[in-house]
């Protein structure tokens, strides 16, 4: 009786242990709970298998369908913290005398199984198949699955770590600065040159046009435009310049207007402000630059600055801005529109120098601090690309592949 | 009717199109017309969309069709109300809670986006070893592209003054960015000649029936 | 200073007008240059060229409006080709315009020389559906739940170039001609790493690099037209002196004379060098 | 601002988080920023008006113009409203009489003749202005600038027909120098690089911005305090 019952475990066990192994069915970690990862491995004379998971009233529909003996793929669209139970029919090809079908006996059914898993199986379970001419044999397997939904995303780890290498990084400059640690920025050519292009336009009593770029408030690039503004319109005010600010969004507008007013209030002529020097144009791409074309052509501003985000129409508004004679100034940190930039302004700000200028500018430690910080973090990184690419020569890939875990 | 509103449509876009282009020669009053009308219709034509496409399939229609379980939208509709208070002067200050939750949330977004597919991903398709490549034109270009991103990574090195040795990495920095721009430069010709190809299209197909 | 600006203006106008000119004439007498077929091109060419006769052929207009002298071009020669190798073209679009492009495109090859072709016969429209990949997962399971009938309502059951078509498995080629996503990439990641169907691609110049790295050893991509000069290069192939030849023939020229204008820039450069030189030497 | 700091780590930390209510968060706040953008953009229609009608008033100079641009907004916002867009009906719905009388809708039929060629053609400026600045730019001056130069002159033949015959003569051993081979080339690898150092180092400025947004140290956008 003992016996007996252990042989009956045994087999249990063994069973369930390899048709674990046959059809699986896994969480998909660190996800919000959504997707559930099945995998199968079968016998080569397979001729295809489909997949079904029964819905809430436990009728069962086709999820997948392969023509492969062995593979995996990902369910999504889950609920998560539900038991979903899935269950794999597979048809037998008809067999040719070469082939050897494995089979395991299980209630009633049988099991196409691998030569690997025939040969781990206990004798109890194993079982001939007399090959007949009707090859569509079909063996059916059920299997649970239970998406969970995870605290976090291991594969965002080296991420997580770089991100707090790098934001330390620039904390630890800026608390530095904070306390008075002086520190050198080299210079920065387009910057230097602006005041001399405020001076020249007080010189020729003609306006200066600051041009925001097309990038909505919620775009950094508008933002760290915004605060060269704010150093602009300062020296426009101090020199009782008028500058002309046409923005793209009303969001840009609003925040425009509220840095121009506020420098002006700085440099004591709160009184020189008009609301009408900063205002809205239109929301399209090409209706702005007209916009801005006619108001170049007309005003004809001694300076131009382009400083934001742009994209086709930066070429225009520098063309046509090279035409009426304006010391040009603009900066982007879109590569594929700094060559126009570059060839027909004065001064280009390129890539990161956009946000850097408002540090070089104001000179306030805080920003020069930051700044400091995304230089130790250019380190940081040129030195992971070096080690990287040593790895890669010497063979290794694990360096590249662990960062690699970010999908 | 019909036929005169076709033929009269084409040529509304041919005096526009010769509008824009008589801009070339210098500022006239055919380009001052057009550019208001462009100013004009354009705002027009956004707000329209806005509200078409944004606001009522985004807001309205879903608060209409099932409130309850939209109800959440109904806080972007009272910050998006408060922004509108900055036509009030005395209550602009309001529009600041939602400019800065934009911004923030902003913010938080780029850093991650930024950090992911900026950094991470570009220096993991850096590093690759060049000595692999198949033909000594690609390993050479293979190693122009590691030397090529550490020089230009560097040239944006703000701490060190550009002189002696450290002038050097900076300098190749400088040739690679200036060969991009050229190579960009010229990579866009071709585009933007298509699109006046385009408007003298329509031009002598649609309006001149000139060609095919 | 302003003698200075007023020179400039009066140089900047002179080439604008000649550009105008010059770009003008070519397209009213095409002057027919020649071009080398690329490699890219020909193996797309070849996948319509070698695919059995009346091979089903989905063509996709992944694109709206503002590609279309990009890519009109192609599609106009691709349905031209496979009319006369005797395919059947089934037009469908990831793109809400993309259907009524495809409907330019078979008006216009019918009117030059293919008026015998009828609908649902040798071409049939089944219109746009959104959803992208998603859309043409589905596709690969069944055609009849995604397109249950075409753009005019007809069902599918009844259209004579749909018969034996249940799943993308049985379309012999997909050309998809796209402008952006949804396009060439879904196309690529279902129809041909999925279902194993011969996929080719038409792009715009300017993203036609993207896509070079599929054109492998797996043929996840056999050929990949990239903008104006691939459509004129495929146009060449199938012997056609179409539109995209004619542009390409501006462009060409129009690149030549910017090429001429930097030269002279750099000779008025050099004499200028020159004149202060001398002066400095006096 | 202490709402900016709070708001942005949370941002920042449902990036590894996927358990709700982190996990779409930011997908959300997506979708209530086009809410609010959308209520901005009554904002900006409204400072349009106000400025025009200002100019008009005081018959600026050119007031004419501005007062022409006042009408086809007025026009454009009147029609989509009564009489709706492409796929939606506006207040008078369909406007299936008008639609029978010129073709499609009113809106669209401004659309499509007037503000499509409008912006077509001010982009098609380009071609002109690109001639002009290659004329003005591409001068055999400093090294860098001839790098400039040769690789935009290398790139402008090898996108072009007959790029391929000026080189095409070259022995296979030199196939390296055939112009297109060659552009290709220089997309490749040096363009690549630098894009790719741009893109690295704008990175880091992004990511330096948002933090002293985060922190409250970069405030400019939001103008003064007081």
């Amino acid at each position: 009786m003992k016996r007996c019952f252990l042989l009956f475990a045994l087999a249990v066990f063994g069973f369930s242990a390899f048709a674990a192994d046959i059809f699986n069915i896994l969480d998909k970690p660190w996800d919000e709970g959504t997707e559930l990862l099945i995998k199968w491995d079968l016998s080569s004379v397979i001729d295809s298998i489909h997949i079904s998971r029964a819905d809430s009233a436990g009728v069962l529909g086709i999820v997948h369908v392969s023509r492969d003996a062995k593979g995996e793929f990902t369910e999504g669209k889950l609920q998560p913290d539900t038991t979903y139970v899935y269950s794999l029919i597979a048809f037998l090809r008809s067999p040719k005398t070469s082939d050897h079908v494995y089979l395991s006996k299980t209630d009633g059914s049988a099991l196409i199984v691998t030569s690997r898993q025939f040969t781990n199986l206990p004798d109890t379970l194993k079982t001939t198949l007399t090959i007949d001419s009707s090859p569509k044999y079909v063996s059916i397997l059920k299997a649970e699955g239970f998406p969970t939904r995870d605290w976090f995303n291991r594969k965002k780890l080296p991420l997580l770590f770089l991100l707090l290498v790098l934001s330390t990084g620039i904390l630890v400059f800026i608390v530095l600065a904070h306390r008075g640690t002086d520190l050198f920025i080299r210079r920065i050519n387009g910057l230097d040159a602006m005041d001399e292009a405020i001076g020249r336009a007080t010189e020729k009593g003609k306006p200066i046009l600051f041009v925001p770029g097309i990038g909505e408030l919620d775009d950094i690039q508008t933002i760290a435009s915004l605060s060269i503004l704010s150093h602009l319109a300062y020296k426009a005010a101090e020199y009782n310049t008028n500058l002309i600010v046409p923005c793209k969004t009303s969001m840009v507008l609003s925040a425009a207007r509220e840095v121009v007013k506020e420098s002006y209030l700085r440099a004591g002529r709160p009184d020189a402000f008009r609301n009408e020097q900063v205002f809205y144009l239109t929301d399209d791409q090409f209706g702005y630059v007209a916009g801005i074309d006619g108001i170049m052509i007309r005003e004809e501003p001694a300076a131009n600055f382009f400083l934001g985000t742009f994209y086709a129409e930066s070429l225009i508004l520098a063309e046509t801005g090279f035409g009426t004679g304006a010391i040009q100034t603009a900066g982007t940190a879109q590569a594929h529109q700094l060559p126009f930039f570059v060839v027909s302004c004065d001064y280009t700000l390129i890539g990161e120098e956009l946000y850097a200028a408002s540090a070089y500018l104001s000179r306030d430690p805080q920003q020069l601090g930051s700044l400091k910080g995304c230089d130790f973090g250019k380190i940081v990184l040129i030195s992971m690309i070096v080690i990287g690419v040593i790895f890669e020569i010497s063979g290794s890939t694990w360096f590249t592949s662990m960062l690699n875990m970010v999908e | 009717m019909l036929q005169f509103m076709n033929v009269f449509g084409i040529w509304l876009g041919v005096f526009f199109t010769f509008s824009i282009f008589s801009f070339l020669y210098k500022d006239n009053p055919f380009y001052k017309l057009s550019e208001q009308i462009f100013v004009g219709l354009s705002a027009g034509y956004w707000f329209i969309y806005t509200i078409y496409y944004v606001m009522i399939p985004n807001l309205f229609s879903k608060l209409i069709g099932d409130f309850n379980a939209n109800a959440i939208l109904l806080i972007p509709g009272f910050l998006g109300l408060l922004m509108l208070l900055r036509i009030i002067p005395k209550l602009q200050w309001i529009s600041r809670y939602p400019l800065s939750l934009v911004i923030a949330t902003t913010a938080g977004v780029s850093i991650v986006l930024s950090l992911q597919t900026n950094i991470m991903q570009q220096i993991t398709a850096t590093m690759f070893n060049p000595f692999a490549a198949e033909t000594t034109s690609q390993m050479i270009g293979g190693l122009l592209l590691i030397i090529g991103t550490i020089c230009g990574i560097y040239f944006f090195y703000f701490s060190k003054k550009q002189e002696g040795l450290s002038a050097i990495p900076s300098k190749i920095g400088i040739w690679f960015l200036m060969l991009s721009f050229g190579a960009s430069f010229g990579y866009t010709v071709m585009a933007r000649i298509s699109l006046l190809i385009g408007r003298l299209d329509f031009l002598l197909k649609d309006w001149l029936h000139l060609i095919k | 200073m302003t003698q200075d600006l007023k020179k400039t203006q009066f140089e900047r106008r002179i080439i604008f007008l000649t550009l105008f000119i010059v770009v003008t004439l070519p397209l009213i007498f095409p002057l027919g240059l020649k071009t080398e077929i690329t490699p890219l091109v020909q193996n797309a060419y070849d996948m319509i060229e070698t695919a059995p006769d009346s091979s089903r052929i989905i063509i996709s207009f992944d694109y709206d409006p503002s590609t279309i002298t990009e890519l009109q071009p192609m599609a106009q020669a691709i349905i031209e080709h496979c009319w006369r190798r005797g395919h059947k073209v089934i037009a469908t679009a990831l793109w809400p315009q993309g259907a009524s492009m495809a409907d330019a495109a078979f008006s216009f090859v019918i009117e030059n020389g293919y008026k015998d072709k009828q609908y649902g016969v040798d071409y049939v429209n089944l219109g746009y559906k959104p959803g992208g990949t998603v859309t043409l997962q589905a596709l690969g399971r069944d055609f009849q739940t995604i397109f249950p009938s075409d753009m005019k309502g007809t069902p599918i059951s009844e259209i004579p170039a749909m018969q034996g078509i249940a799943k993308l498995g049985d379309i012999d080629a997909v050309m998809s001609l796209s402008a952006g996503d949804p396009g060439l990439m879904a196309w690529i990641m279902v129809a041909s790493d999925k279902y194993k169907v011969k996929v080719s691609g038409g792009t715009t110049a300017i993203s036609a690099p993207g896509f070079l790295t599929y054109v492998n050893k797996n043929q996840q991509l056999i050929g990949l037209l990239g903008g104006l000069k691939a459509a004129s290069e495929y146009e060449k192939l199938i012997g056609v002196k179409g539109k995209a030849t004619v542009n390409m023939d501006a462009q060409s020229v129009a690149h030549v004379l910017i090429l001429v204008f930097i030269t002279i820039g750099n000779i008025k450069a050099f004499r200028i060098r020159r004149k202060t030189r001398n002066a400095q030497m006096n | 601002m202490i709402l900016t700091l709070i708001i942005g780590i949370i941002v920042i930390v449902s990036e590894f988080i996927p358990h709700p209510p982190f996990g779409r968060l930011t997908q959300t706040f997506e979708s209530w920023f086009l809410i609010i953008f959308g209520f901005a953009i009554i904002l900006g229609q409204i400072s349009l008006v106000q400025v025009n009608l200002n100019k008009i008033s005081r018959r600026e100079e050119n007031w004419i113009y501005h007062l022409i641009g006042l009408i086809s907004l007025f026009v454009m916002v009147v029609f989509g409203l009564l009489w709706g867009t492409l796929e939606t009906g506006g207040l008078l719905g369909q406007g299936e009489s008008i639609q029978a009388a010129i073709g499609t809708k009113p809106f669209d039929y401004l659309f499509d003749n007037v503000y499509i060629p409008l912006s077509a053609t001010m982009f098609s400026l380009l071609a002109f202005f690109i001639a002009s600045a290659a004329y003005r730019a591409f001068i055999i001056r400093s090294f860098e600038s001839n790098l400039l130069m040769i690789t935009a002159v290398i790139v402008i033949i090898g996108r072009t027909s007959f790029g391929s015959f000026l080189t095409g003569w070259l022995p296979e051993r030199f196939s390296f120098f055939h112009i297109p081979l060659l552009t290709d080339y220089i997309m490749e690898f040096p363009n690549t690089a630098a894009q790719r150092a741009i893109l690295i180092s704008a990175a880091l400025g992004v990511i330096g911005s948002s933090l002293r947004i985060i922190l409250g140290i970069e405030r400019s956008y939001l103008g003064s305090d007081k």
